[in-house]
């Protein structure tokens, strides 16, 4: 019994993840809390992406179950739990009941890597990002089966559709990702990294996220990236595999209830893994802002603050809110459960001040703060485009993304080694050149 | 292989071939879909995604209203006409009132008319609202629906206002009108214009210049002026062709001849270049509505019309621009109280036929889009 | 990154590697033997994962990375869609297997007993693969790969690697010429 | 039982001959030539199987940077990428000409 408490006891100590320290017990610790923490956020994107749809919209979106609908998206997924389960007659069962289950096994297996701070990670792999980048390409199986499985024109469109669009964007991506990789080899032995906590770590080493690296290089390679994630995953402006007004709804037409709330949790724990990726390389990961700037105990202290005091607002709104509640006796239960939520929000922002929660915690805050900021681009970008036509989309894929990647490609390459590329290419070359002229003449 | 085009789209004798060779994959689009505007089956021939023909179904919303109509006094058929293009009931009625009171002879007093085309402009407006919100939500732009229903909103109350009925208004009768305006309906109009005028623009910064919006409709659906005249295409449709086809100007009713406004054409004939011309067209309404509400004259509002109506034998071609295209009545009376026969030129119905034409060699999604921009209602097209 | 990693000890060898090559040998048989490909493609796929999770077990992530996103996310995909392209209903209710199958299973079979053969005889007595007790430096799997194929110094497998990419080139031209309907 | 429950080398090279077998059968029965494309990826990854084993008994002669199986093993992948674009390139081919995707139909030189 102690020693199963001195292994529980020494992982807290041993500074690195559950994977590195090969502590079991941890890991599977930290694989609940990814999993629940992805359940909340699924649910939580859920009824944001409706509200600030709607509040775009000059609607309100759901106010009915719960204040303020906060209860909403438990009340769909109960009820799509409890709806019939139709599989068509003449669909293939085996392939129509397995396909929900690879996608969202593949949404869910990617955040074994994804660094939610230098310790807050399932694992930390050699091949990190080329593991969620492949892991998450595995996708495309379970919507290519779907589509077929269903045994009907229009899915099987969507399925084709899906698969050639997530094919295709996966190249471009693939590229902007290699030229960010390639700046983690910027250091004395020129050895990059592929594994997600080293690149966050090469960002902190080179005091400079990977965005701003090579200015306009960073930007343009995250550019590509911000547009292949979202055709990746299938959402607006790229949305064409369930392009609702010409395929009803894609590939998983045929699917209802249980089935199809799998779909819907893969779609947007994909794009959490997606943005988890663009964050880690592009903007730093866990890192707060400024880390090396502002530096010292005193912006540390400020800084680690933010969670708490976020919370803090967050509460603050919700007990402005429950002021605002209209007083009349039908809303006793709402507003009461308004500021319940403010209270446990608030209680969460009071636990967040706590010195030693704060100093776990803050990376995580900060690398969900900024896989926030991607998730409310996803929403806005839903509520502002119209949708490409295929053709259209692949001609953005292949003529625009993927040229641009390929040359970004070589000039980040050259960029990056320009002290060997001018000492070791260019100079002999035009030392052989005047030589040349010199034999002539 | 045989020429695509010149099969039939139904023509399914050629060999049962899958779609990766021969290409012929035979889709059935309605008519429950949701991008048809209601109940139209479309059946297309796909070669994978490219359209090698089609063939719309029509008549799910078939109701039979020209038959009802030789069943009913001229009167009573009055509310009838709301029921076919019901999302412009005040032009139906429009339409009708005046094919009726041609046939009698009668004209309606100018205060009438004034109400009438202010009514009839707004119902255009609230057309080309509605059509604009879902034809940009069939391309996939969802917000732009939200912000024209919440505009058609302020014209459809003050259709309640005027006659009790949002949608299927019945505000004409023949020889003027029932109802008096209410008062401060000219303070509602005037401030209705001047609240949607920078709605229309906020419309425009949502998608005119929208890259995507572009893409998607510049060069799709192109269908020439000949063409259009040919197939007896009409409204924005054939406006954006080219033609300069307005039928408020070139035969003039109502009394739109005292009114000062343009009529806007296109040069390519595509489906960017009818939304400009229907997004200009709400402007130009706006201008003709502000001019009726200076300009509205004091008097009676009916004309004098026996109590019963018998028509003299005759016939009776009348035809006006309804938000949709050329909506016309053609009437013969027997001299009884009832038509004896009564058949509408639909602008919808019409129009539809252009569907085929424009949607061959383009895309599925392109059809989608084709569809919405012809803005047919099922309900006209059927009766 | 982390230089202990190495040091981890293997959990459970025996139990992951007979698991997965069951998954494997399964997987392969269901293969060969489905009527529907796509079926037999499904069960190519989880092979595949299986033996990528059998490369991390030797220490090969990069390999295994290489065999999900190449193998699984790609080449399967192409499998799958030109399984979907082209019709299969008609040729799941026909005759599977070829008029070969008896000649087939005894060429297998033989040269299966060969194996067996070589593998029995060769290890009597002795084993045949003599391990030594080493540390397997997993953390710098890929950065050793890339040092073979990209090192100036150490890149001896630069020039294959080279031709590697012009085979895959002239296979995309190729499979575009044959795949298009018209040129 | 020691030798069951220690993996050596061995145990993989005998996985790996499993696979290698039921590819060969699959190639030499199937007449379905989709099947017969997977049963040679099976063939391949049989191969690749047994050339990582090797890379780690190598590894534990040569040291830790002894990787040439692994670098045969990403070349025989690339190669299974071209041969199987290449080999459905030819499927789609073959099938919008003969309707058929059954190898034993091919016994044509043209058609």
């Amino acid at each position: 019994m102690h020693d199963l408490v001195q292994y529980i006891q020494s992982y807290l100590d041993s500074n690195q993840t559950p994977g590195a320290a090969g502590n079991i017990f941890w890991a599977v610790v930290y694989v609940l809390l990814v999993f629940v923490g992805l359940s909340i956020a699924v649910i939580a994107m859920n009824w944001l992406e409706r509200k600030i749809l709607a509040h775009m919209q000059v609607r309100l979106g759901p106010m009915r179950v719960g204040p303020h609908g906060l209860l909403q998206p438990i009340a769909d997924a109960l009820k799509l739990l409890l709806k019939e389960d139709i599989i068509p007659e003449e669909a293939d069962k085996v392939v129509f009941w397995i396909a929900p289950f690879i996608v969202v096994l593949a949404a869910f297996t990617v955040f074994v890597v994804v660094p939610f701070g230098p310790t807050h990670a399932i694992t930390d792999m050699n091949i990190g990002i080329l593991f969620m980048l492949g892991v998450s390409s595995l996708a495309v199986l379970g919507i290519v089966t779907a589509g077929w499985a269903s045994n009907s024109h229009y899915p099987l469109i969507g399925a084709l559709r899906s698969s050639a669009q997530m094919v295709s964007y996966e190249v471009a991506m693939g590229l902007a990702v290699v030229s960010a990789i390639m700046m983690t080899s910027l250091n004395e032995s020129n050895t990059g990294t592929l594994s997600m906590i080293g690149i966050v770590q090469a960002q902190l080493a080179q005091r400079e996220w990977f965005l701003f690296k090579f200015f306009p290089l960073g930007i343009v390679a995250f550019g590509i990236f911000a547009i292949a994630m979202v055709a990746e995953t299938n959402r607006a402006p790229f949305d064409l595999p369930e392009a609702e007004s010409e395929l009803t709804a894609g590939f998983h037409t045929e699917y209802s209830g249980f089935r199809w709330s799998l779909f819907f949790l893969a779609e947007y724990s994909a794009m959490i893994a997606v943005s988890s990726i663009a964050v880690t390389l592009w903007l730093g990961g866990w890192l707060r802002p400024f880390p090396n700037a502002l530096s010292g105990p005193t912006w540390d202290l400020a800084f680690s603050l933010i969670p708490g005091l976020t919370f803090l607002f967050l509460a603050g709104m919700c007990f402005y809110s429950t002021v605002r509640m209209p007083k009349h006796p039908l809303f006793r239960i709402q507003t009461m459960g308004l500021a319940g939520f403010g209270a446990l929000l608030a209680a969460i922002g009071l636990v967040l001040f706590i010195p030693a929660v704060r100093v776990r915690v803050s990376d995580i805050f900060w690398f969900s703060a900024k896989v926030a900021g991607f998730m409310y681009l996803y929403i806005w970008y839903r509520g502002t485009f119209p949708r490409y036509r295929f053709d259209q989309l692949m001609k953005v894929g292949w003529k625009v993304l993927l040229p641009t990647g390929l040359a970004l490609l070589i000039v980040t390459a050259i960029w990056g080694m320009r002290s060997a590329v001018w000492a070791d290419v260019v100079v002999p070359m035009w030392l052989g050149f005047v030589d040349l002229l010199r034999r002539i003449f | 292989m045989t020429d695509p085009n010149t099969l039939s789209p139904l023509d399914l004798d050629t060999p049962d071939k899958t779609f990766l060779d021969s290409n012929e994959l035979v889709i059935n689009m309605g008519p429950q879909h949701p991008a048809t505007h209601g109940v139209l089956r479309v059946i297309l021939r796909l070669d994978g995604e490219k359209v090698l023909g089609l063939e719309c179904v029509i008549g799910y919303l078939h109701r039979g209203v020209e038959k009802i109509a030789e069943n009913r006094t001229y009167t009573m058929f009055n509310p009838y006409v709301d029921r076919m293009d019901y999302v412009a009931a005040v032009s139906n009625g429009l339409g009708y009132c005046e094919a009726v009171e041609k046939l009698l002879s009668v004209e309606a007093p100018p205060r009438a008319q004034y109400i009438r085309v202010i009514l009839t402009e707004l119902n255009r407006i609230a057309s080309h609202q509605l059509w604009l919100g879902t034809h940009a939500l069939d391309i996939g732009a969802i917000t732009p629906l939200f912000y024209t229903f919440r505009d058609r909103e302020e014209i459809l109350k003050i259709f309640e206002k005027y006659c009790g009925a949002r949608l299927t208004t019945h505000a004409f009768r023949i020889g003027g009108l029932q109802y008096e305006a209410y008062d401060g309906f000219e303070q509602d109009v005037k401030n209705f214009v001047s609240f949607v005028k920078p709605k229309i623009d906020e419309y425009e910064e949502l998608l005119t210049t929208n890259r995507i919006w572009l893409e998607r409709t510049k060069g799709v659906g192109v269908i020439s002026g000949k063409d259009c005249v040919a197939l007896g295409v009409t409204g924005p449709v054939l406006r954006a062709s080219g033609v300069k086809w307005d039928i408020r100007k070139a035969q003039p009713y109502a009394n739109y001849k005292n009114f000062e406004f343009d009529v806007p054409t296109g040069q390519n004939g595509d489906t960017y270049d009818r939304y400009i011309v229907r997004m200009i067209e709400m402007r130009q309404s706006l201008r003709i509505i502000e001019q009726a509400v200076e300009g509205i004259p004091e008097g009676p509002i009916m004309a004098k019309v026996p109590k019963v109506m018998k028509p003299p034998v005759g016939e009776i071609y009348h035809s006006i621009e309804a938000p949709k295209g050329e909506l016309g009545y053609f009437i013969v009376s027997d001299g009884s109280t009832q038509p004896y026969r009564i058949r509408v030129r639909p602008p919808s119905f019409v129009n539809l036929q252009a569907l085929d034409l424009m949607c061959r060699g383009q895309l599925v999604a392109d059809v989608i889009a084709v569809i919405g921009t012809l803005d047919i209602v099922l309900g006209e097209v059927d009766r | 990154m982390n230089p202990n990693l190495a040091a981890n000890p293997p959990v459970a060898t025996a139990f992951f590697f007979y698991g997965l090559a069951a998954v494997m040998v399964i997987g392969g048989i269901m293969v060969i033997t489905r009527k529907n490909a796509v079926h037999s493609a499904l069960a190519l796929i989880t092979t595949l994962l299986a033996q990528a999770a059998l490369y991390l077990m030797l220490y090969a992530p990069f390999v295994a990375g290489v065999q999900i996103i190449l193998y699984a996310g790609g080449i399967m995909v192409l499998f799958l869609f030109v399984i979907m392209l082209i019709s299969i209903e008609r040729a799941s209710k026909e005759r599977q297997f070829n008029k070969l199958w008896l000649i087939g299973i005894v060429a297998a079979a033989a040269l299966g007993g060969l194996l067996i053969a070589v593998y029995t005889t060769t290890s009597k007595g002795r084993t045949m693969f003599v391990e030594r007790p080493t540390s397997y430096v997993e953390s710098q799997n890929t950065q050793a790969v890339a040092a073979f194929l990209f090192d100036r110094s150490t890149g001896m497998y630069m020039f294959s690697f080279e031709i590697a990419s012009l085979l895959l080139l002239v296979a995309i031209i190729g499979a575009v010429v044959m795949a298009k309907k018209r040129i | 039982m020691d030798a069951m429950l220690n993996i050596s080398t061995l145990h993989y090279l005998v996985l790996g001959a499993a696979l290698f077998l039921l590819g060969i059968i699959g190639v030499l029965t199937r007449r379905n030539v989709v099947i017969v494309l997977m049963s040679i990826e099976l063939i391949l990854n049989a191969v690749n199987l047994n050339l990582v084993a090797f890379s780690r008994y190598w590894q534990s002669i040569h040291g830790p940077n002894a990787l040439h199986g692994q670098i045969f093993a990403i070349f025989v992948i690339t190669d299974a990428a071209a041969e199987a674009a290449v080999g459905l390139g030819i499927l789609i081919a073959f099938f919008r000409n003969k309707e058929t995707v059954n190898v034993d139909e091919v016994n044509l030189l043209k058609w």
